[in-house]
């Protein structure tokens, strides 16, 4: 289920259409997890990403295969494989674990893993006890791991809830804990608002304990269970979400109450118009940007294996513009959002201290 | 067959209701033959004819509720249409029916305004003015119904009492009543003969339908006679007598009784000690009863239908766990011991409703046939069936008890009743018994039927069974029984001795336990 | 029976198929504007796709194979409850019930010789399955509670239990995302093609045992009595309460294989949020089977392949997966109006000959059972 | 039993009674409103079943309509003017949305109708079919539409109390629970209500409670059994569509594939639990709001002591389980046996049968 967040179909969604036929043979194919293609979510963007990415390499428009049961991850990749695909992208980290035998079983296919850091024994094979003993690059050079720091754009989130909240109590709203994604970006924006207010109050708090529907697919849920929480904390000024759509649900409930929205994964300004009344920002990670380049590299055949660490160095992480919030942001407060983007550039900043990431 | 007798009285006036060349077909049955019906305005017309002979169906017909294949219904001489209950209603006409149409959570009051409530405003209930009008109806006959109490709770009677309540309320000119008798005890019989004579005398026509023939000779003014869905004979009362009728409804000389012969008790078989039972309610139903059963004796029990008998019943064959009391096997106590033990004890059990438990319906006679002997030798070798055992064993079965059907692999559910009781009957009696339990044994079956089956029991009894015979029948009681044991209110009131038994006697002690008259539950006088 | 009585039975299930096809093409056209510009080819590259996806290659083949797996041990499930008169809509929370044990039991073992551990996470998923499945069958036969309600309400119950087990008891060590530990030599060897796994074989062997028992054995004339009359059983010296609870735990005991067969032949561990459609798919391959064993073997095989192909259905034809589900309701939909299915080829079809499916909702209201 | 053993027990019950009644008052206005897809479905199934037919289908109805409420709204939002919203954010594309969505649960209850009455197949089958049909279709025309998707025609709003209400001592808590609420919530308060009194006061309901206890005795007194069956069937679905709406033009204002996440079976076990009646069920379904509330709150904030340190330590996954577990308890009569209509589920015969 969903590492991320609500998102946009504007944003990137656009394909330049290559009208002068495939200029390139590259056959790409995606698995995506349980969920939809249009969950506005992680599936929906990296589908968006080999869409751009075959289209940038003048390939033919990808295909794609929707998971409806997890049980079905290993048949879904194989049907890819059995027909001759030349790049298989796999989203989400539970798939890694069949992407690893795939990629090990099929060293002619490029695999690239959205949300998966390669973790394989001496012997290439997935790593049962996660000592990650093996050199994925060397054991797996046809698979590239996507693995996003999720802790900065969350990071800066952080700087910029502390930064506007009057009350100095903000919160954040994840779909669980369980999944790394979420529990990155939370403490990312714990750490973020503490750093700028070093007294502040924030409530961390999780939908579902397991990634399930309740987790990133009920909006009712979600509006329900933030309205709980604006309830009991009744100064909460600004409130993250972290929970796919059932965070939709979230930055209604931010709406209604008149306080601050923070949206997640992509641009929700644009992706949620309905809600861009309240979201100041929105922390990005760039699916679409990183699955597309991994695409380019292979075509390019500069692709290396093993986990590709994406973040602020490649631009793949960031802050949405602001649009009408633009004059909530005082220059003293751009100044700290810059010095953050610094810092995590140059590593001064670890987004995950003092809290912990997963 | 001989053809309608002319009516032996001049016609009067137009007749209240005509129904002419009704023809209805069932699956495997010609229900109704062009059945001519007759019945004059102020006069209770009596329907004869054996179980199945088509008189529900005509009735349903004429109510709507059965859709003929042919013929035409006339109301004082205008043919209509009766498309559905709501339009014979509307036409004036009530029924009761052969089996009780009452919502058992609903109270009286509401089980009678059902399908012509009495509104205030646009859609509530006008219970008020209901009630009222309920209160005066039953005052009429001198009952005093609580109209509050869920119909559930009433006796047989009581709910009788209901359903002909319910009929009158929508004012009718023409009221059906099949088997209004058939769960009644001689005296409540009486009263509501009583009843009808005095409906009658209010402009009412009565179509009474009963198998009994002395009621019908008592009540009726006129008699018609159905067989297998034809009209065979139209009588009056003062022009017939039983075995006439009897041979009308069969088509030939019928014994009513068959001879029972000599019996020679031997020793006690069964012998129940203060039984205790409750229903599935929990409530104790039968209390403290003791009798016993000798080898090669009859021991009837009769008593109104829901007096405990089928919670007695299923006692003793071990579908039910005594609360208390035992019960003895020859000499041997086999109380609370299961149903497939006492089967093995050689006990047989012949249950009233074959369709419910005697049969599986949807089964061929092959799996029928062994349907309590199935998980035994020659039938199985450990857990696997050998077919080629049952399908001998049926051809054989069926041959002796000449059980008519098309083969051994016929649907239970096509056959006749009376060949379905015979199934049941070939596959409990066909062996070595110490004892038989016969619950209701000729319930719904044909005079002919039921002198086989009757043949069948004594034979048994001569060969030394000891034999329960439970039934509503109080003249199958009387017929068979060495010794009768009467059940009322889940005691056995008393024993007398069959032979010198009187139906009155009898009759008296099913109504009243023996004991003063008891507000609910039996007759209150008839104003 | 004789090759024409098997006709008449096969007739409707066959037309029914025949006519969700066209209702699926159907919708297919009408929505192809929505896919890439209308197209009235689209429902016939589709359904090739679909077809040379479930049966274009051996590999294709084994796929359609070991999709179908799951789903014939979950008919099964389904269709000898209704044998005795029952409706198991459990088959979800049951084959949950039986991957988690398995999965938890193997993790234990993985490190155990093949021999050993293989059958012992095995019998951990059938023994939960069968344990599970028994709940509703006791709670049937001894306060009347409809299974049908009571099995629904089990599955969000196994659902919310597993959660708590991977999240909480069974989390691997080390891992980032919250699953349980591999099931290392418990893994079902792969026999044939490259997934192949022996749990293909339960399945096959299951249909057989299943049609011997219910149609050779007095148990099976019991089962069957007790779904025919429950009444006529007990009067028959049968214990029609026993016979339920039974009926429902090997209910169970076949889901529960079929979810540790899934674990130990595919995925080799459970992951949080682990999900299936078996259970639902389960009642259509029953229904379409007509809860007959060797129906349920075709039925499972033929919705085993359209699983199997709607991946190269959406590869190549770009038809989202969603449309199988329809195709499998509107089937279910054509079974359930045989009335509507005899008037548009007018046939005479032979009924469901004990009817079975009748008696399913019947009971709905009914009281315990003695 | 030794009593100092259950000194603490019943200490930490009494807390814990406090802390429901603290959380159940503190959310008590959303708790109503949660319990509204649930209540109302809840009370679909009490139309249908009271009647005797079983609607285990009442999920797929209310799935499909979430899905027409959000499309039809959302196209109509396209072509006609939204205009300035009214009270409760009442706009035309709305209205519309709405209106399809009954239509959508009237037609969906149809099939359902036609499948048990007249052709009188299995009830359960039919509402099976129902459920996974409405997945299949609404996820795939909704995975096909958002694509080019007009994305929310919004969404109706809670009726709004003047300023000073909630300042009121009690009377302002209550107020503010029960009345500021949608259009969808209200019109099931005052649903529950009539229902109520229809079904014991009303002609109408003195003949459902007879069609669905003995179907033939109604009939012998003149009762068209299948037309009234038929009818509450269809009015059924007037309510599984309200349920349905609130999903996408009340509460919510987008849909996505399953999102009425399983709350169409809650609404079947709260109309067990509430022994097939409107009261009893909707009041079921509040109950099960507590519930919900009671779990959110002690993750967001498990109350301080002995109290907090036992619910923290119940596995958070007890509490989503909970309407589940109880109402198999219930089912089973654990605590007073609730026990469905005699005729629920039986298909009905109109020509007699004779025996
Ligand atoms: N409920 C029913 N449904 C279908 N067919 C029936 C039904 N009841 C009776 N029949 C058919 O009607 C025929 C007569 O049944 P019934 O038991 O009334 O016969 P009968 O006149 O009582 O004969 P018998 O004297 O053998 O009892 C049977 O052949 C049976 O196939
Ligand atoms: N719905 C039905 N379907 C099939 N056969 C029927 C049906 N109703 C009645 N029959 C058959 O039609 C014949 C006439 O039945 P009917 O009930 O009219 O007999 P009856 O004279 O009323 O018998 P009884 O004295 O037992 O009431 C019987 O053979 C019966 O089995
Ligand atoms: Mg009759
Ligand atoms: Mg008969």
């Amino acid at each position: 289920q969903g590492g991320g967040a609500g998102n946009s179909t504007s944003g990137s969604s656009s394909t330049p259409s290559t009208s002068a036929g495939p200029s390139n043979s590259l056959k790409i194919g995606l698995v995506t997890d349980v969920g939809t293609l249009d969950d506005k979510n992680f599936n929906q963007f990296s589908w968006e990403g080999a869409k751009k990415g075959a289209a940038d390499i003048g390939a033919p428009a990808p295909k794609s295969v929707v998971t409806t049961a997890s049980a079905d991850y290993a048949k879904n990749i194989k049907s890819f494989v059995d027909q001759k695909f030349d790049i298989i992208v796999t989203v989400g980290f539970a798939l890694g674990n069949d992407t690893t035998k795939a990629a090990k079983a099929n060293p002619g296919i490029k695999f690239i893993g959205v949300d998966q850091g390669v973790c394989v024994t001496e012997q290439g094979e997935p790593d049962p006890s996660f000592g990650c003993k093996g050199d994925g690059a060397k054991l797996l050079p046809n698979y590239q791991g996507l693995v996003f720091k999720e802790a900065q754009p969350g990071y800066l989130a952080g700087i910029v809830a502390g930064s506007i909240s009057k009350s100095g109590h903000i919160a954040a709203i994840g779909g669980t804990k369980v999944v790394p994604a979420v529990a990155n970006y939370m403490a990312g924006y714990a750490n973020g608002a503490a750093k700028v207010n070093p007294n502040v109050k924030v409530e961390l708090q999780y939908v579902s304990d397991q990634p399930d529907a309740k987790a990133f697919n009920d909006p009712a849920g979600g509006k329900a269970f933030a309205e709980q929480l604006l309830a009991k904390n009744k100064d909460v000024d600004v409130l993250f979400q972290v929970a796919g759509k059932t965070g939709n649900g979230v930055l209604q409930a931010a709406c209604n109450a008149n306080i601050h929205a923070i949206g997640v994964d992509v641009d929700q300004h644009l992706s949620t118009p309905e809600s861009a009344k309240c979201i100041v920002t929105s922390a990005e990670k760039k699916l679409t940007k990183a699955v597309s380049d991994a695409i380019k590299r292979v075509s390019e055949k500069t692709d290396k294996g093993g986990t590709v660490p994406l973040d602020i160095t490649t631009d793949s992480i960031g802050l949405a513009p602001f649009y009408d919030f633009q004059n909530l942001i005082t220059p003293e407060i751009q100044t700290r959002i810059d010095d953050a983007m610094k810092g995590l550039k140059d590593g001064s900043v670890d987004p995950c201290k003092p809290m912990k990431c997963s | 067959m001989e053809p309608p007798d002319p009516p032996t009285i001049t016609p009067a006036s137009t007749p209240a209701l005509e129904m002419r060349g009704i023809t209805k077909r069932y699956p495997g049955v010609l229900a109704n033959d062009a059945i001519d019906l007759e019945v004059r305005p102020g006069e209770i017309h009596a329907l004869l004819g054996e179980n199945g002979a088509g008189k529900s169906t005509l009735m349903n017909i004429l109510y709507g509720l059965a859709v003929p294949d042919d013929g035409q219904i006339l109301l004082d001489g205008t043919p209509v249409e009766m498309r559905s209950p709501a339009e014979a209603i509307a036409y004036g006409i009530s029924m009761v029916h052969q089996h009780f149409m009452l919502v058992p959570v609903l109270s009286v009051a509401d089980n009678i305004l059902l399908g012509d409530e009495p509104v205030a405003g646009l859609f509530f209930l006008d219970r008020r003015r209901a009630h009222a009008r309920l209160r005066e109806l039953a005052g009429g006959f001198g009952w005093d119904l609580d109209l509050d109490a869920p119909v559930g709770s009433l006796s047989v009677g009581w709910q009788q009492r209901v359903e002909i309540l319910k009929a009158l309320y929508r004012n009718a000119s023409i009221l059906v009543l099949d088997e209004p008798t058939a769960v009644l005890t001689p005296q409540e019989t009486q009263e509501i003969f009583a009843v009808l004579r005095r409906l009658t005398g209010e402009g009412y026509s009565v179509i009474f339908i009963s198998h009994k023939l002395y009621e019908v000779l008592e009540i009726a003014d006129r008699i018609t006679v159905i067989r297998r869905g034809r009209v065979v004979g139209q009588r009056v009362p003062a022009e017939t007598d039983e075995d006439d009728l009897a041979e009308l409804m069969v088509g030939r000389e019928v014994q009513l009784t068959v001879d029972r012969g000599e019996s020679h008790p031997g020793a006690p078989a069964l012998v129940v000690e203060s039984l205790r039972a409750a229903d599935d309610r929990g409530h104790e139903v039968v209390h403290e009863v003791s009798f016993e059963v000798r080898a090669g004796e009859i021991f009837g029990i009769a008593g109104v239908a829901g007096n405990g008998q089928d919670e007695l019943v299923e006692a003793l064959a071990g579908l039910r766990a005594p609360t208390a009391g035992r019960v003895r096997l020859e000499g041997r106590d086999v109380t609370g011991h299961s149903a497939r033990d006492l089967h093995q004890r050689n006990v047989a059990y012949v249950p009233a409703d074959r369709h419910r438990f005697g049969l599986v319906l949807s089964y061929p006679l092959t799996d029928n046939l062994v349907l309590t002997d199935y998980y035994h030798a020659p039938f199985a070798r450990g857990i696997v069936r050998d077919d080629g055992a049952i399908t001998r064993h049926a051809a054989t079965a069926i041959e002796r008890f000449d059980v008519r059907t098309p083969s051994t692999t016929a649907i239970a559910a096509t056959l006749s009743g009376g060949n379905q009781q015979k199934v049941v009957v070939a596959r409990e009696l066909d062996r070595e018994l110490r004892l038989l339990i016969l619950d209701q044994p000729t319930r719904g079956l044909d005079v002919g039927s039921i002198e086989f089956i009757h043949r069948q029991a004594i034979a048994k009894r001569d060969a030394g069974t000891a034999i329960l015979l439970v039934s509503a029948e109080l003249d199958e009681i009387l017929e068979l029984s060495d010794r009768i044991g009467v059940m009322y209110r889940g005691r056995l009131v008393a024993i007398v001795d069959g032979p010198s038994a009187s139906r009155e006697e009898i009759g008296l002690l099913m109504a009243t336990g023996g004991r003063e008259v008891t507000p609910t539950g039996s007759a209150s006088p008839v104003a | 029976m004789t090759l024409k009585r098997a006709v008449r039975l096969l007739s409707i299930p066959v037309l029914a198929i025949f006519l969700a096809l066209v209702v699926g093409a159907v919708l297919m056209i009408l929505s192809s504007p929505l896919i890439n510009g209308l197209d009235p080819g689209l429902p016939l590259s589709a359904y090739a796709a679909l077809v040379s996806g479930a049966f274009g290659s051996p590999d294709a083949l084994v796929q359609t194979v070991v999709s179908a797996t799951p789903l014939i041990l979950a008919g099964l499930a389904v269709g000898i409850g209704f044998k005795a008169g029952l409706f198991n809509i459990g088959g979800q929370g049951q084959f949950l019930v039986g991957a988690v044990a398995a999965a938890a039991v193997g993790a234990a073992v993985s490190t155990a010789g093949g021999v050993v551990a293989i059958p012992l996470a095995l019998l951990a998923g059938v023994v939960a399955g069968a344990a599970y499945g028994f709940i509703p069958g006791f709670l049937k036969a001894y306060t009347g509670a409809h299974e049908v309600v009571t099995t629904i309400m089990l599955n969000y119950v196994a659902i919310q239990m597993v959660g708590y087990l991977i999240t909480g008891p069974l989390r691997a060590q080390g891992a980032t995302f919250a699953r349980s530990p591999s099931v290392g030599n418990a893994a079902l060897p792969v026999l044939f093609g490259s997934n192949g796994h022996l749990g293909v074989l339960f399945a096959v062997i299951a249909v057989p045992i299943a049609w011997w028992l219910l149609f050779r054995t007095t148990i099976g004339f019991e089962v069957r009595t007790v779904g025919a009359s429950p009444d006529a059983a007990r009067y028959a010296g049968m214990r029609p309460r026993l016979v339920m609870m039974l009926t429902l735990a090997v209910g169970g005991l076949l889901a529960g294989l079929a979810g540790a067969g899934e674990i130990l032949g595919i995925s080799g561990y459970m992951p949080a949020g682990y999900s299936t459609n078996v259970g639902f798919d389960g009642i259509t391959v029953a229904l379409l089977g007509r809860a007959n064993p060797i129906g349920i073997l075709l039925s499972g095989l033929l919705l085993g392949a359209m699983r199997a192909g709607s991946n190269l259905m959406q590869i190549q034809a770009g038809v989202p997966v969603q449309v199988i589900d329809v195709l499998q309701g509107v089937i279910l939909f054509f079974l359930a109006a045989e009335l509507l299915v005899r008037r548009i080829f007018r046939i005479r079809a032979a009924r469901v000959q004990v009817d079975e499916l009748q008696t399913v909702t019947r009971s709905y209201s009914s009281q315990t059972p003695k | 039993m030794d009593f100092v053993l259950h000194l603490p027990v019943i200490g930490l019950l009494l807390q814990f009674v406090g802390y429901l009644v603290v959380v159940s008052v503190q959310n008590g206005n959303l708790i109503i409103t949660l319990a509204t897809p649930i209540g109302l479905g809840a009370l679909c199934g009490f139309m249908n079943e009271r009647s005797g037919v079983v609607n285990i289908g009442i999920e797929g109805m209310m799935l499909t309509a979430a899905f027409i409420a959000w499309y039809v709204a959302a196209l109509a939002g396209q072509v006609l003017p939204a205009g300035t919203p009214g009270p409760l954010g009442i706009t035309l594309p709305l209205l519309v949305g709405l209106a399809a969505a009954l239509a959508a649960g009237v037609l969906v209850s149809a099939l359902h109708a036609w499948l048990s009455i007249t052709v009188r197949a299995d009830q359960i089958i039919s509402g099976t079919i129902i459920n996974i049909v409405a997945l299949g279709i609404t996820g795939y025309l909704g995975l096909l539409i958002s694509q080019n998707s007009p994305s929310s025609a919004g969404n109706f709003s809670s009726l709004s109390l003047p300023a000073g209400v909630d300042g009121i001592p009690v009377l302002g808590w209550l107020l503010n629970t029960v009345i500021e609420h949608g259009p969808i919530t209200l019109s099931m308060l005052v649903g529950v209500v009539v229902l109520q009194v229809l079904l014991y006061r009303s002609r109408w309901g003195l003949r459902t409670r007879a069609v669905g206890e003995h179907p033939r005795a109604a009939e012998t007194v003149g009762i068209d059994v299948i037309a009234l069956r038929y009818r509450n069937v269809l009015l059924g679905g007037l309510l599984a569509g309200l349920a349905g709406a609130w999903f996408t033009i009340e509460y919510g204002n987008s849909f996505q594939g399953g999102m009425t996440n399983g709350r169409g079976f809650i609404a079947l076990a709260a109309l067990i639990f509430g022994r097939w009646t409107p009261v009893g069920a909707v009041g079921a379904a509040l109950l099960f709001g507590v519930a919900d509330a009671l779990g959110t709150a002690i993750r967001q904030g498990p109350p301080t002591g002995d109290l907090g340190t036992f619910l923290t330590a119940v596995p958070p996954q007890l509490f989503s389980a909970l309407p589940y577990i109880v109402t198999i308890v219930v089912l089973a009569g654990v605590v007073g046996r609730s026990v469905a209509p005699a005729a629920d589920g039986q298909p009905y015969e109109r020509e007699s049968k004779a025996t």
